[in-house]
């Protein structure tokens, strides 16, 4: 398997990644404009400030420009899809015309009237807070995406790799919260308030047994780092976590429940139920804005669905590892044919592929189950949770524990061996458990900050003579590695 | 000598600006709401603060339980209380000025205090770059544990956390029945 | 040669008193917040600035970016914090409670009416 | 997952099990009677299905260790101990121990002797290199067994041994929680266990009566009437859990510290529970007596472990890896050096210690580098044995504590009087827990046994079995009968041991305690059918009761090991017969091989032994269940037990036919596991080195068939004669016994056995009434000198204090600190006007006092400075 040897030293940087995100594009786009402005005939110095800025600058925005489409266009799709979906439930068609076929365009028909749209803004309202609210909460839904990884082992996608990515995805799903409260609040509608109030009320709640699931995994794996959770869970299905034992079987199933409520879809939209309050917090709106808090509620839903194809799903592992089988792999023999990198690159893409139908999975299990479950009171919302949904996760996380702790180093119900990462993982957890001098005793296992840059020469580091001074991976801790 | 620009300087103004001018917001809003909403970007902006400092679980944990968590419980309490007459409340020019003047004091005497020391000034930058990446889960976890993975001859923060564990669970109880709903209005007032 | 003038500013890393110096905003309008502020959630979230200011500090002694990890504190700089924050939060939980309660006794907020415990 | 971590776990959760339910019930019954509420009997029972339950997952859990994961991890040899004899029968006795090393797994080319010795437990003998060892050995023993003194088991057997917890360190002690596990701590696991488990639902059965408000026939309080107390059926329950937990304790102990605190525990529980009927004065009186005799064997088995500790330095008994990857070597390891071929040795540190003035004088002379050097010649000095006479005290010493558990001859007079406690403890304490501890640890410590020591262990056990079968010979207790066929069978256990037969004596441990159990639960159901124990009561029963009665004579068989021996082994017997033959054999050959007449005893005594077990055991049956009822009324009252009793004895019984037999298929036998166990270097013959004329044999000597062929007729025909007598005296009554014990000749024989050899009134008379008298004279001296010295004392102090009050108190403190609270009265009605109730304004200050301090600070500081 295509796996860094250090992978599974949690507390650790692991020898497999070299640093893949904005920082190293940014060199490579240094040089570009380096050569670029010598093409000029300018005499340049490629660290010179404004250069390097621009390299930065650049890069930063090729991957917001990839996430934003990815949320945009998710959103579309889903949009339409909901539509369709419901439709046939319903024993509709769903739209039929724009676009030719099945109305494929329609939601950008939308889109366009919405734009058109006059946008209000009701008499009593905040200015100020009723104009940012749609855009807090879009922005929290889309920061998230940073530090989710598309493809793990040799090339992980991702912006911003996290080594606490999964509690920091959380976070800032939790954020969304706040444009909807300041939405509900700010439009000085009683609706909006009351929906508002619900909002608050439920996610802060639900975010509980949501983090209690999201720890399952990461206790099998031993770490934060979704690639390293995801990698974890490398070769056949019978590796996923969901298929770990009983009890990560529930927990996945709990998991989407309390994913579901938290990016409040029905049965559990209480902030905007339409039979009960208008439209809920954002009755008010109408226009760009409105479509603003529509994006942000589908970006937040195909969130939490990668989130749990990752954490549960294997992430970027098949349930058949076609990369391996097709010998697209270090030593493989398509690998073998490739120019050096791309190899690795087709793999990833391949990766990124699974991870996205995955989440299309979840989505459509989600629309399906918006229009077939009937909707439930808040009261009813709040006993799940806290009644069901907590105890439930509680005791599936003690149980996970044990089961860890008895039978180490089994996947598929104990069945099979687990695959060599999970078994390393599971070694370097009980080393911890140990007492320090332990830890201490050996030094390769101390997860103290760890001084040695990747053993792996950065990308950069061949691209002439002038960059080799400043190693890729230097230590700014925002954009690290 | 290096001139590129070096990142994490760039990062830490911009944070700090963010951080300090909804700090400043926070004090001089008079709408109670948008104090709360200055707050929540000034926290966050410090929660970016903590992650430049190298400590992302403490700056993720900042995001989740502070911002996530405290704040929507404090807008809670806004909406619970908000009528007109206490969204902005006056306070006296008096009050104002004396406040103004005890901050500044204060200000002065913690700047003056923060320049004074020279270990302060902060490293090279040669040395800053050739820092590696801390992990900063697991010894914390470990930490909390009472086991000191990272600095083995200090001690862990196991007796702290039991501590502050049974402390949340009564401040839950405690919460909930001082919250808990008054049937009759008490009518003791001044 | 393209350069600007802040180019020298922002090419040396900040230090310690920096973000001390962060801290200390924070801080004083914490502080001048709770002195001015007459709305009970508003002295609230002066707390919250007043801690989260400290928090900083912490964060900035434990640092191994600011300072030669010599004196530096840390882990225990950032396992500070995390009780700083959890703290934070039983607190803003008691104190919103009495918020609620004081409503509900006085039909109002504002603390200068809760001047019983005068001596 | 590798066994080397799974066996651990699985068998740590088997033995914390028990203590579970014992925590449990104790939560949940006895914890809220301390607060004065009662467990309502509604509500017991499930206390005691919850200890049943637990101890039935603790023997599925042992069975699954040793068949799904031992058995596979170190494969037996595909020669077992039984069959030793088909090699033997047609092969010369020189060559036949090449037959015999083929046989036991335990002999290897000393090719591999490094590697094997110096591998860490943790990892010994992964399951290929076993398999590989064995096959070499298998061809290698030839040219081996040619050097014939040489030992021949040069590899440790496969054992893994850990650390859980680390209890205290202070200096070189420390006291650590471990594991040893071997096929012998595999073997106990599934034993207790299994009879544990039959108990516990016996006493589901037997203990009914605690289950309301119950009648003590046995107690009458002042008012002449019968005492009646609340049931205390869970509490039974309970006690049984923590006692199946501390033996299981015992049994997995990785070092001698452990063992010795669960050892105590046992004790403990062996007091609860033998006290069980608290109110009656004999069972008190028993509890207490176990308890102090039991107190006496464990001091020398204190003085056992200071002589090893102090030597070794370690308690572990095997080696022990650290988390640093260094293995310490454990006491058999350290005792059992490659350097002297596995022959036990002295280690350097008792060398050191005995011959501490030679060696201060090498010291002064060459310095300290000199010392090993030394001590190795030392060790070869041959006319001072130095170290030995340390061995000789650790030996003895531990063999003491054993002495005092198991009942042997000097502190046996416990066991007896533990009858007091109900019948199911009893049975358990007899089978698999309390006695068996003794036997097990000295074959757990068997490699730290030096010749001289064996024999001792012979020698007692020898007496022990005579004394104990003369005994029994007598008694009319149903119950004591048993018990004293325990002490005998305890002895006969401790000969085999003793003469070297390793495999012998816990073979008859194991087979023992399965029929050993299933009499006393025998005796059990016939004691709460007729509600007596005297057999003078009883007979006849056989109808009334028939599963008891077959299952018991089945029993009876078991223990007079019947069996044939037909031409060579051309076995057939019930359990009993292979291990009681093993034990007979070892000491014959043991007779062989030393000329020493009074040796001959230790060949003698069990033979007879032999004859009054058979004599004893059926008199017993006769009386209770054959001929006519001597006792119409509780006749008429006899009733078969409830199935809930009747269903362990049939389990028992299947297993007191079969324990011992091979299972056909998978290759698994007790003595074969046993065999495994055999620990290094002790299958080897060994001559004395104190007493030079004293020889050990090796064990498979005792396989030769010239050996074992006059021993089993012997044993056999012995226990065919004992039957016969049984039977004429008390089946046909050819001869009345009463007039045999009328018999001039017999009467003073008969007294001294009757009154159990006056043991007890010795003891009585040499320490318990000294003990008693001097008890009283101290009282005396205390009340008398040292009381009134007190109260002298008392008498001053108060005069002082009174003047005290009158002078300190009422005026200097009162005064001032009547003073100090008025100012401060007066200081809080000055200060109340700055607490102004605003919240906003105490900011104020707060900052402002923070920001005046700073100015004192530096103004100071500038002060200071300039």
């Amino acid at each position: 398997m295509a796996r860094g040897p250090g992978c599974g030293r949690q507390g650790f940087v692991r020898p497999s990644e070299a640093p893949r995100n904005a920082h190293v594009v940014a060199k490579y786009i240094n040089q570009f404009t380096e050569q670029l402005l010598q093409a000029l005939g300018m005499s340049v110095d490629p660290d010179s400030f404004a250069v390097s800025i621009l390299g930065h600058v650049i890069a930063a925005m090729i991957h917001i420009f990839l996430l934003l489409n990815l949320v945009a266009v998710g959103a579309l799709v889903f949009i339409w899809m909901e539509r369709k979906i419901s439709g046939r439930i319903q024993d509709r068609l769903g739209p039929t015309r724009v676009g030719g076929k099945f109305g494929w365009l329609q939601t950008l028909a939308d889109g366009l009237k919405l734009i058109t749209k006059e946008d209000l803004m009701p008499e009593g309202a905040d200015p100020l807070l009723f104009r940012i609210a749609p855009y807090v909460s879009f922005c929290a839904s889309l920061a998230a995406f940073i530090a989710l990884p598309f493809a793990g082992q040799d090339m992980p996608f991702v912006a911003q790799h996290l080594n606490v990515g999964v509690f920091f995805i959380l976070a800032v799903l939790g954020l969304e919260v706040f444009g909807v409260i300041l939405a509900g609040y700010s439009s000085a509608s009683k609706w909006a308030l009351f929906g508002a109030m619900r909002e608050a009320a439920q996610v802060v709640s639900y975010e509980v047994p949501l983090g209690l699931c999201a720890v399952v995994p990461v206790l099998l794996a031993g770490s934060m780092d979704l690639i390293f959770i995801g990698d974890c869970q490398t070769g056949w299905f019978t590796n996923w976590y969901v298929f770990h034992d009983p009890f990560t079987f529930i927990v996945f199933w709990i998991y989407f429940t309390c994913a579901t409520a938290s990016v409040n879809r029905a049965p559990f939209d209480l902030a905007e139920a339409e039979s009960e309050l208008v439209a809920g917090f954002h009755t008010e709106y109408s226009g760009l804005r409105w479509s603003f808090f529509f994006m942000a509620e589908y970006g937040s839903m195909l969130l939490v669905a990668l989130l749990a194809s990752i954490l549960f799903l294997g992430g970027w592992n098949g349930p058949i590892p076609v990369a391996r089988l097709i010998g697209l792999e270090e030593g493989g023999w398509l690998y073998a044919t490739m120019w050096p990198g791309w190899g690795t690159y087709l793999a990833g893409l391949l990766g990124a592929v699974n991870v996205l139908a995955k989440g299309c999975l979840g989505i459509t299990i989600m629309i399906w189950i918006r229009w077939t479950l009937p909707r439930l009171r808040i009261d009813q919302v709040m006993t799940t949770c806290l009644k069901y949904c907590l105890p439930i996760a509680a005791i599936m996380f003690l149980g996970a524990t044990t089961w860890q702790f008895v039978i180490p180093g089994r996947a598929f119900f104990g069945f099979l061996p687990a695959s060599q990462t999970a078994f390393e993982v599971k070694e370097n957890w009980s080393d911890l458990l140990a007492l320090p001098r332990q830890a201490t005793s050996s030094p390769e296992d101390a997860p103290t900050h760890d001084p040695t840059p990747n053993p792996q020469p950065p990308p950069a580091a061949e691209t002439g003579p002038k960059q080799t001074h400043r190693p890729a991976n230097s230590p700014q801790p925002l954009t690290r590695k | 000598m290096d001139t590129s620009i070096y990142w994490p300087t760039f990062l830490f103004w911009f944070f700090a600006a963010v951080c300090c001018m909804f700090a400043i917001g926070v004090v001089l809003a008079t709408n109670i709401v948008r104090m709360a909403f200055y707050l929540v970007l000034s926290l966050a902006a410090s929660s970016g603060l903590f992650f430049l400092a190298g400590a992302d679980f403490v700056g993720a944990m900042q995001l989740m339980i502070y911002v996530g968590g405290t704040l929507v419980l404090l807008i809670f309490g806004v909406m619970l209380t908000s009528q007109a007459k206490f969204v902005s409340m006056k306070t006296s020019q008096f009050d104002w000025t004396l406040a103004a003047l005890a901050g500044l004091c204060l200000l002065a005497v913690l700047i003056s205090a923060a320049l004074a020391i020279p270990e302060w000034k902060g490293l090279e930058r040669a040395e800053a770059e050739s820092l590696g990446i801390p992990q900063t889960a697991t010894p914390l976890g470990m930490g909390l544990l009472g086991a000191r993975v990272d600095a083995p001859q200090r001690s862990g923060y196991l007796l702290v956390f039991e501590i502050v564990s049974v402390h949340l669970l009564v401040v839950l109880v405690g919460a909930a029945y001082l919250a808990r709903a008054k049937r009759k209005r008490s009518t003791a007032v001044g | 040669m393209i350069t600007l003038p802040l180019a020298n500013f922002l090419a040396q890393p900040v230090g310690v008193s920096q973000f001390v110096i962060v801290g200390a905003i924070m801080f004083t309008c914490g502080a001048v917040c709770m002195a001015t502020k007459r709305n009970a959630l508003g002295i609230l979230m002066g707390i919250e600035l007043v801690l989260n200011g400290a928090n900083i500090n912490f964060i900035a002694f434990g640092s191994p970016y600011l300072r030669s990890d010599a004196g530096s504190l840390g882990m225990d700089g950032q396992l500070m914090s995390l009780f700083v924050i959890v703290l934070a939060a039983a607190e803003a939980a008691v104190a919103l409670a009495i918020a609620l309660n004081f409503y509900n006794n006085f039909n109002s907020i504002d603390v200068d009416r809760a001047n019983q415990l005068k001596g | 997952m590798d066994p080397q971590t799974v066996i651990p776990n699985l068998l740590t959760i088997a033995w914390l099990l028990p203590l579970a339910s014992f925590v449990i019930i104790w939560i949940a019954y006895s914890l809220p009677q301390l607060f004065g509420s009662r467990a309502s009997y509604a509500i017991q029972p499930y206390g005691a299905y919850l200890a049943v339950g637990t101890i039935g997952l603790a023997f599925v859990l042992s069975a699954v260790t040793l068949l799904g994961f031992w058995l596979p991890t170190y494969p037996l040899s595909s020669h077992g101990h039984a069959e030793h004899g088909e090699h033997h029968k047609h092969e010369p006795s020189g060559h036949d121990k090449a037959g015999h090393d083929a046989g036991g797994n335990e002999n290897h080319d000393s090719s591999d002797d490094s590697s094997a010795h110096l591998l860490p437990s943790h990892s010994t003998s992964s399951p290929f290199r076993w398999a590989s060892e064995t096959t070499a050995s298998a061809t290698a023993t030839h040219h081996d067994a040619a050097s014939a003194e040489r030992p021949h088991n040069n590899t440790p057997p496969p054992s893994i041994s850990g650390n859980w917890y680390t209890l205290a360190k202070c200096g070189d002690l420390e006291i650590t929680l471990g594991y040893y596990i071997d096929a012998l701590t595999v073997t106990m696991f599934c034993m207790v266990t299994l009879i544990a488990t039959c108990v516990h639902v016996y006493a589901l059965g037997y203990m009914h009566d605690e289950l309301q408000e119950f009648t003590d026939p046995e107690v009458t309080t002042h008012d002449g009437k019968k005492l009646k107390r609340p049931g205390r059926f869970h509490r039974f329950f309970q006690y049984l859990s923590l006692f199946s937990f501390s033996m299981l304790g015992i049994v997995l102990a990785g070092n001698l510290a452990m063992m010795f605190v669960f050892w105590e525990l046992v004790g403990i529980c062996s007091y609860f529970l033998i006290g069980f009927y608290t109110e009656r004065k004999s069972a008190s009186t028993a509890a207490n007596k176990a308890f102090i005799v039991n107190r006496v064997g464990d001091f020398g088995m204190l003085v056992g472990l200071m002589a090893l500790w102090s030597t070794l330095g370690t308690f572990a008994f095997g080696d022990i890896t650290r988390e640093d990857g260094t293995v310490e070597p454990g006491i058999f390891s350290q005792l059992h050096t490659k350097e002297n071929h596995y022959h036990l040795e002295p280690s350097p540190g008792m060398i050191q210690w005995a011959a501490r003035d030679k060696i201060k004088e090498v010291v002064l002379e060459k310095g300290g580098a000199a010392i090993p050097a030394t001590i190795e010649e030392l060790r070869h000095d041959p006319n001072h044995q130095y170290g030995h006479w340390l061995l000789l005290i650790a030996g003895l010493g531990l063999f003491c504590g054993c002495v005092g558990k198991s009942a042997q001859f000097p502190l046996h007079v416990w066991l007896p009087d533990a009858m007091e406690g109900p019948t199911p403890v009893s049975a358990l304490v007899h089978s698999a827990t309390m006695v068996a501890a003794g036997v097990y640890l000295v074959g757990r410590a068997y490699p730290i046994f030096i010749p001289e020591v064996l024999l001792v262990i012979a020698v007692v056990g020898s007496i022990t079995l005579f004394l104990a079968a003369t005994i029994a010979l007598t008694a009319t207790d149903i119950k004591r009968v048993l018990a004293y066929s325990t002490i005998s069978q305890l002895g006969y256990m401790m000969l085999g041991l003793g003469l070297g037969g390793f495999v012998a004596g816990l073979f008859h441990l194991i087979t023992h305690a399965f029929f050993k159990g299933l009499l006393f639960l025998g005796s059990g159901s016939v004691i709460h059918a007729v509600h007596t124990n005297e057999m003078t009561e009883m007979g006849g029963l056989r109808k009334k009761m028939p599963i008891t009665a077959y299952t018991m004579l089945i029993g009876c068989f078991a223990i007079i090991g019947a069996g044939l021996p037909i031409v060579h082994l051309g076995y057939f017997g019930l359990s009993g017969f292979f291990s009681k033959d093993a034990i007979i054999e070892q000491s014959f050959s043991h007779m062989t091989r030393n000329e020493a007449p009074w040796l001959w005893l230790l060949f003698l005594l069990p033979v007879v032994g032999a004859l009054m077990t058979a004599f004893y055991m059926f008199r017993l049956w006769f009386m209770t269940f054959a001929g006519q009822p001597r006792d119409q009324h509780r006749f008429d009252h006899a009733h078969e037990s409830p199935r809930v009793m009747t269903v362990p004895l049939i389990i028992l019984a299947i297993f007191a036919i079969g324990v011992a037999w091979e299972i056909p298929g998978i290759n698994l036998s007790v003595p074969k596991l046993l065999e495994q166990a055999r620990p290094i270097g002790t299958l080897a013959t060994v001559e004395g080195n104190l007493m030079s004329e004293l020889v050990i044999p090796t064990e498979h000597d005792s396989h030769a068939f010239e050996i074992r062929l006059p021993a089993g007729l012997m044993a056999s025909g012995m226990a065919a004669v004992g039957l016969l007598l049984a039977a004429l005296l008390y089946l046909w009554r050819v001869v009345d016994p009463a007039k045999v014990r009328h018999n001039l000749l017999v009467r003073p024989l008969y007294a001294l056995l009757w009154h159990k050899w006056w043991f007890d009134e010795l003891y009585d008379l040499v320490f318990v009434k000294p003990t008693l008298w001097i008890g009283r004279f101290v009282a005396g001296f205390d009340r008398s000198v040292i009381d009134s010295i007190l109260h002298a004392c008392t008498w001053i102090c108060r005069a002082m204090s009174v003047i005290v009050d009158v002078v300190g108190d009422r005026t200097l403190i009162d005064r001032t600190v009547d003073g100090i609270a008025s100012y401060t009265w007066r200081g809080g009605l000055s200060l109340r006007r700055v607490q102004t109730g605003r919240l906003r304004q105490y900011i104020m200050f707060l900052v402002v006092g923070t920001i005046i301090l700073f100015m004192i600070a530096t103004i100071w500081r500038a002060a200071v400075a300039g």
